[in-house]
């Protein structure tokens, strides 16, 4: 097992842990089975999480280990489901609830909008909702239109969300935890193409495992990463990507590609956001492209350019430019002209430069 | 292929508007005393008939008859009228404070006091209501403090909930009064959660849901009906069916089936049809239900027969949807004027003695709302500062609310 | 107050995983011909009955028996078997066209291929089937081209979809078939409000809607049935209960009621419960309560009791979650065998005639795939354009959409 | 009756026509009944809508006059009535469809995401859904948080919409005719602190009604005013207010009391954006400031800062402004510090002068 520092709520401490390669399926699945493990209120359930594991493996073991009381398949019903977790959170339980996919969270968005977010408030915080709700996001998996969405900007607009997006497994692994310990409802958004190796967009290059990856070795014990911090992904001096997500490693290989020196921020945490590092970076290379896979109109990348130009103004010598997926739903066959893959950031990228 | 004729939207009206004369005689009532009481683990199947009857105990003299008879003491039942009696003094007064100026929006209970007053003295400590609107009584059965939800109707500095919910939308996890919300039935499925979360720890306490017959058609109703039946869960699932929503009669919501205590007969849960203005037949379906829940035998699902007789809210004016005198001729009377009867005819109180009562809450409600405005009303200014705005947000505040309140000036 | 025991909670479970040898046998199988077949203006009340059997027609001889038997012809039925044939051949056909990476997904009918096969004959042109992804039965027997549903696997240049939609996806207004969503359940509702529709114009096309068990939860099924029920819509609600929903089991979704036909009992709705596994008792029921509908008497909930073999999509392996043998020893049998021996029993049909027919099938269904092959498929590169990707977004292409095409460099 | 020139299909025609004065609760009443004299196939139903005409009386009248297969109740199921919705829009009608509160869509978010906005997209045109779901939308009326939403928004990011805010009786009739003429899904937002009277944000001033307001004035007849165009609603040369809806009249009387001579752009569709107007404008006073009811973050103001300062860097005087609701619910007592009224607004043009 590879040797490296313990993250410990965000401080790196100084002695040195065994770490353990995992993929982001393994950390996630490690992460319940730690917070069950620790806090026997924490409860998970959803479709097919119970005895099978989860579509996507993510809740393997834990029905067994923990018994069917706390890890449990439910009804195809994802208000349901939410709804449950709400009154399970409401109750004193920490629910850690799984969505099967994100483009399913839609007959359960009443419930997390209307309800889990208003809770605290509106009762003044007599009732709070401290549940956590999971659900794959992001295409790049030949899924169609609805096994491909990026739905975020549908929470960031909820005040009482937090809205969480890890980008390799250890962050998946300290966020998740860090959001199951968090007394708020926090919505975690994996994106799927990550779930098995980083993804940096081309589509027909052979597929990269976690395996070997420096951010695959995860400590298999208790570490949170603080939510609200972003990260630096990779320092540059040329112009800033900030991004979250899959399109972490995309802006990455576009940077290689290119040759132009980006710096890449990891947002990982979208509400609450990162203010300080974002501007910090902006105000470095006075250049910012925004990236997301969401549908560009109204996507989380308006806020982010809205925030950048109205805090960097002075320092900006172009205009911060946005890169996503387009204003159409997410089709199957033309998938990777809809992916907003290296060659289309790259091309921006130098259109940045240029401007 | 055969020739078939057009098709036609058929679209139910109910069968009085304005201008009619109402006439609810083919409304087929049984006796009091009439239906049997099964033992609370009998299967489902056996007691489909409780879900198309009417179960009553107080018979048109005031006497408590049948197997559900009995479930209260004599002191009970007195103090199951005083409930009633100082919910609907309290809704009068509030109703007037509202037009009056004093806060936005009131919404009453008059003619339901009976389900929420009856029901909330089946409950034990802990035990959690997740009441709509119209469950009040919930909060004075259990003894929550009057001029509190005054303060709550006033939003002035002393409402608990600074303010920030409409009024009528209280809270006290104390008297096991879940936060009320705005949206209609949300809280039906969060119930059967809080009951599954008490399963859960091997804890012993229930919820109880509440929903209005109109709200039945959300979907929160059936994931919950699909939750309780699936997991068996410890809860009751309270139907109010007081024959409106808004401006639409219960029919539209109801459609081809009887009643709205069939709907639990899709998922194998025990239901039953209640006189809603007994406030005896409510409490001992109540405590029927409950008994259910605390062994752990599954949901049970009550639909109370009653009628709105007030307007939807301080902003309805129902005359411009439905005959006035429909209110007067119901044929289930008034759960007061029911209950005090029986008590007469038990030799336990007097029409002296009730007016007597009648005075004595009504200056303590008076002396409540004096309290209760000397801290403040909507209109007089003292109300939560506006630095409370963005409190409870979240437990902690993130950096872009400090702005925010910041930029207001604090 | 008296102490209560501590709660814990139920979760239904399958009674074998994997490991375990099923055994069937304890299901109730009411002989073939022995359930009424009610006339089509019974009210819901007197045939409640029909949700808590089975009705079936064909016997374990072959023989169609009972008040439900000879709503087909010879030649229907023997058109019957052939489209059961044909759709069990493509299935395999593309679930190998998968495997070999021609496209990226793949969801088959194993077992299951009796229900919309058949229900499809008892429609007449211009009604609407809101289906799922496992009804592709109702594209068959109507005839749709088999080449057209392959471009649409294949997300080829002649896919109708442009390539736009996950195989199996289809769409065919032309044929009766809804564009199938993704999300589960959304059709369900959809179907009645269509079916209201042509009652609203005066129209005689009636709409028959599909979902699966476990989608029965999902919050549209209730709207459906609460309008459908309101309205009294000239639709079909069917629940194809094939025991599994991917890895649950069917208990799960039905929790303590019955069966998913008793779910009707809570609107009013005549419901019925059908051998998915027999054509002859699908047709039947689908004729009954397609009639129901036409004749504007409402709607019929229809649960066609069927197994899935398969998996539940080419990316599901079923031999983590339950025994490998279950689908062997399921006690309805498979619909292909079933109405192969019904015809032979008859003296239409034979062994060979069968492994004959088989041939020719199989042939037909290559030659549509090399066809369709030769037009393209998904790791072809002949797929749609992505300038494709910005059509029918709107009807009319708004600026922002024309500027994100000319970017992509159209 | 007042006499004026016929707006037709957004172009100005020369004959003079009558034109009766309407509330907006009067216009849209008489948008549908004048679509559905003309169109058999427009159909409206709703909770409240058939026999009482609506909570808010926008649908009086029509049952009786069209009977109530063309105009009904429906049970409360915001679900049921937007799918029930579009499945007789894919037959072939025209619902117009009244939710009660926007606050209530979320239960219907799925139907109109997920399927109404899809359909024609994953049919490939064969089916598809021309469907209005109109719905009450903002605050100032001491509704609290679940009858004051602007979830503008959370329809604007969904390819497939298009999002309509009118602000005036003159504009609602004729964008809810242009709506139901519309072949796709259209969401019509009417501000209903708006209904009654025009209001500034002076919330303790006397109420104004629409009677005497210019735009009071409406023809009878039909008309339509073509979605994607948006209206001048104060020529200026300080600075440009881009907004909608009730906004609208809070920037003009803003704009008064600083004596700053804002122009004030009302949008009126969302989605599709007449980009032209906006930018003109900016382009013209070199400094933007974006107002909206709704909540700051990923509000659509997000989204119109985001483009301003991309298609205006090099006109823009200072970043672009957002005034919007705070991040918070929308409070009961706290209504007037959480409205954007016009000292807010005033405090931050000033702001936006001196930067
Ligand atoms: C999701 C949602 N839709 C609509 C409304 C508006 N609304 C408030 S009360 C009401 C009628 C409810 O009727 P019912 O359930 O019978 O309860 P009652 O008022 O009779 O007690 C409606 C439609 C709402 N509050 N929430
Ligand atoms: C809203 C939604 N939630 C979840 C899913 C993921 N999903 C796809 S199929 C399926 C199981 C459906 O089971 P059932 O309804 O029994 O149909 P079957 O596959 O057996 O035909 C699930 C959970 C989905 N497509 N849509
Ligand atoms: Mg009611
Ligand atoms: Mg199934």
């Amino acid at each position: 097992m590879p040797k490296c520092r313990r993250i410990l709520f965000g401080s790196v401490t100084t002695w040195d842990i065994d770490m353990t390669q995992m993929t982001m399926i393994t950390a996630i699945q490690n992460a319940h089975d730690v917070a069950m493990a620790r806090d026997e209120n924490v409860v998970v359930f959803g479709e097919d999480v119970g005895y099978f594991g989860g579509v996507f493996r993510c809740t393997a073991g834990l029905q067994q280990k923990y018994g069917s009381a706390r890890c449990f398949d439910a009804p195809i019903s994802e208000l349901g489901i939410v709804g449950a977790g709400v009154g399970m959170a409401a109750y004193g339980l920490k629910p850690v609830i799984e969505v099967q996919f994100a483009d399913y969270m839609y007959p359960a968005y009443d419930q997390i909008v209307s309800e889990a977010a208003r809770m605290r408030y509106r009762s003044g915080g007599e009732f709070t909702c401290p549940m956590v709700v999971r659900m794959p996001t992001g295409g790049g998996i030949w899924g169609g239109q609805t096994h491909s969405q990026s739905p975020e900007a549908l929470f960031t607009h909820v005040s009482g969300l937090k809205t969480v997006i890890p980008s390799n497994p250890r962050d998946a692994k300290g966020l998740l935890l860090a959001a199951i310990a968090d007394p708020d409802p926090v919505v975690f958004l994996e994106p799927k193409r990550l779930y098995n190796g980083p993804f940096d967009g081309y589509h027909d290059r052979p597929v990269q495992p976690w395996k070997k990856h420096p951010l695959g070795e995860v400590d298999p014990d208790y570490y949170e990463i603080p939510l609200g911090t972003a990260a630096v992904a990779r320092e540059g001096r040329d112009l800033s990507i900030v991004t979250y997500g899959t399109m972490v490693h995309v802006a990455q290989a576009a940077a290689e590609a290119t040759g132009i020196d980006a710096e890449v921020i990891d947002l990982r945490t979208l509400i609450p956001l990162d203010t300080e590092t974002v501007m910090a970076s902006v105000q470095k290379t006075g250049r910012c492209l925004v990236l997301h896979e969401a549908t560009l109109t109204s996507g989380f990348g308006a806020e982010l350019a809205a925030q950048i130009q109205s805090e960097c103004f002075y320092h900006l010598e172009a205009p911060v430019l946005r890169v996503a997926g387009w204003d159409t739903p997410y089709p199957h066959a033309q998938e990777w002209a809809y992916f907003p893959g290296p060659d289309r950031v790259g091309r921006n990228m130098k259109k940045l430069m240029e401007a | 292929m055969t020739e078939t004729p057009p098709l036609s939207l058929k679209v139910p009206q109910p069968e009085f508007r304005p201008g009619d004369t109402p006439d609810f005689s083919g409304i087929e009532i049984p006796a009091a005393g009439s239906v049997r009481r099964p033992d609370v683990d009998e299967p489902a199947d056996g007691m489909r008939d409780l879900a198309f009857t009417i179960i009553r105990v107080l018979d048109d003299q005031g006497n408590a008859v049948g197997d559900w008879a009995d479930s209260l003491s004599d002191d009970e039942i007195a103090r199951g009228l005083r409930d009633m009696m100082t919910l609907r003094i309290y809704d009068s007064r509030m109703m007037t404070a509202q037009r009056q100026g004093k806060t936005s929006f009131y919404m009453q209970h008059l003619g339901e006091e009976a389900i929420s007053c009856a029901f909330q003295r089946a409950l034990h400590k802990g035990d959690m209501n997740f009441p709509t609107y119209r469950q009040a009584g919930l909060l004075i059965a259990s003894g929550y403090p009057l001029e509190t939800m005054m303060c709550q109707i006033f939003s002035n500095e002393a409402d608990p909930l600074h303010g920030r919910q409409l009024p009528v939308m209280y809270s006290s996890k104390d008297h096991g009064f879940f936060t009320i919300s705005g949206n209609l039935a949300t809280q039906y499925i969060q119930a059967v959660g809080w009951s599954m979360a008490s399963a859960i720890k091997g804890d012993t306490k229930i919820a109880v849901s509440w929903i209005g017959d109109g709200s039945t058609s959300e979907s929160d109703f059936h994931a919950a009906l699909v939750f309780a039946s699936t997991y068996t869960a410890p809860v009751v699932l309270n139907v109010v069916n007081n024959q409106w929503a808004i401006s639409t009669f219960q029919g539209l919501a109801r459609g081809g089936s009887h009643t709205f205590a069939a709907r639990g007969h899709g998922f194998g849960i025990p239901s039953l049809r209640v006189d809603g203005n007994d406030y005896l037949a409510v409490h001992a379906a109540a405590k029927w239900a409950t008994e259910r829940a605390r062994r752990n035998l599954g949901p049970t699902l009550i639909e109370h027969v009653t009628y709105r007789a007030g307007g939807h809210s301080s902003s309805d004016d129902p005359s411009a949807y439905r005959p006035k005198s429909e209110s007067e001729i119901w044929p289930l009377g008034d759960p007061i004027d029911r209950l005090k009867t029986h008590l007469i005819v038990k030799g336990l109180w007097s029409e002296d003695r009730h007016k007597q009562a009648s005075a004595e809450i009504t200056d303590m409600v008076i002396e409540c709302q004096k309290r209760a405005e000397s801290i403040g009303t909507l209109n007089s200014g003292h109300v939560p500062s506006p630095r409370d705005m963005f409190e409870d947000v979240y437990a902690e505040m993130p950096p872009h609310l400090v702005r925010q309140r910041h930029d207001v000036g604090y």
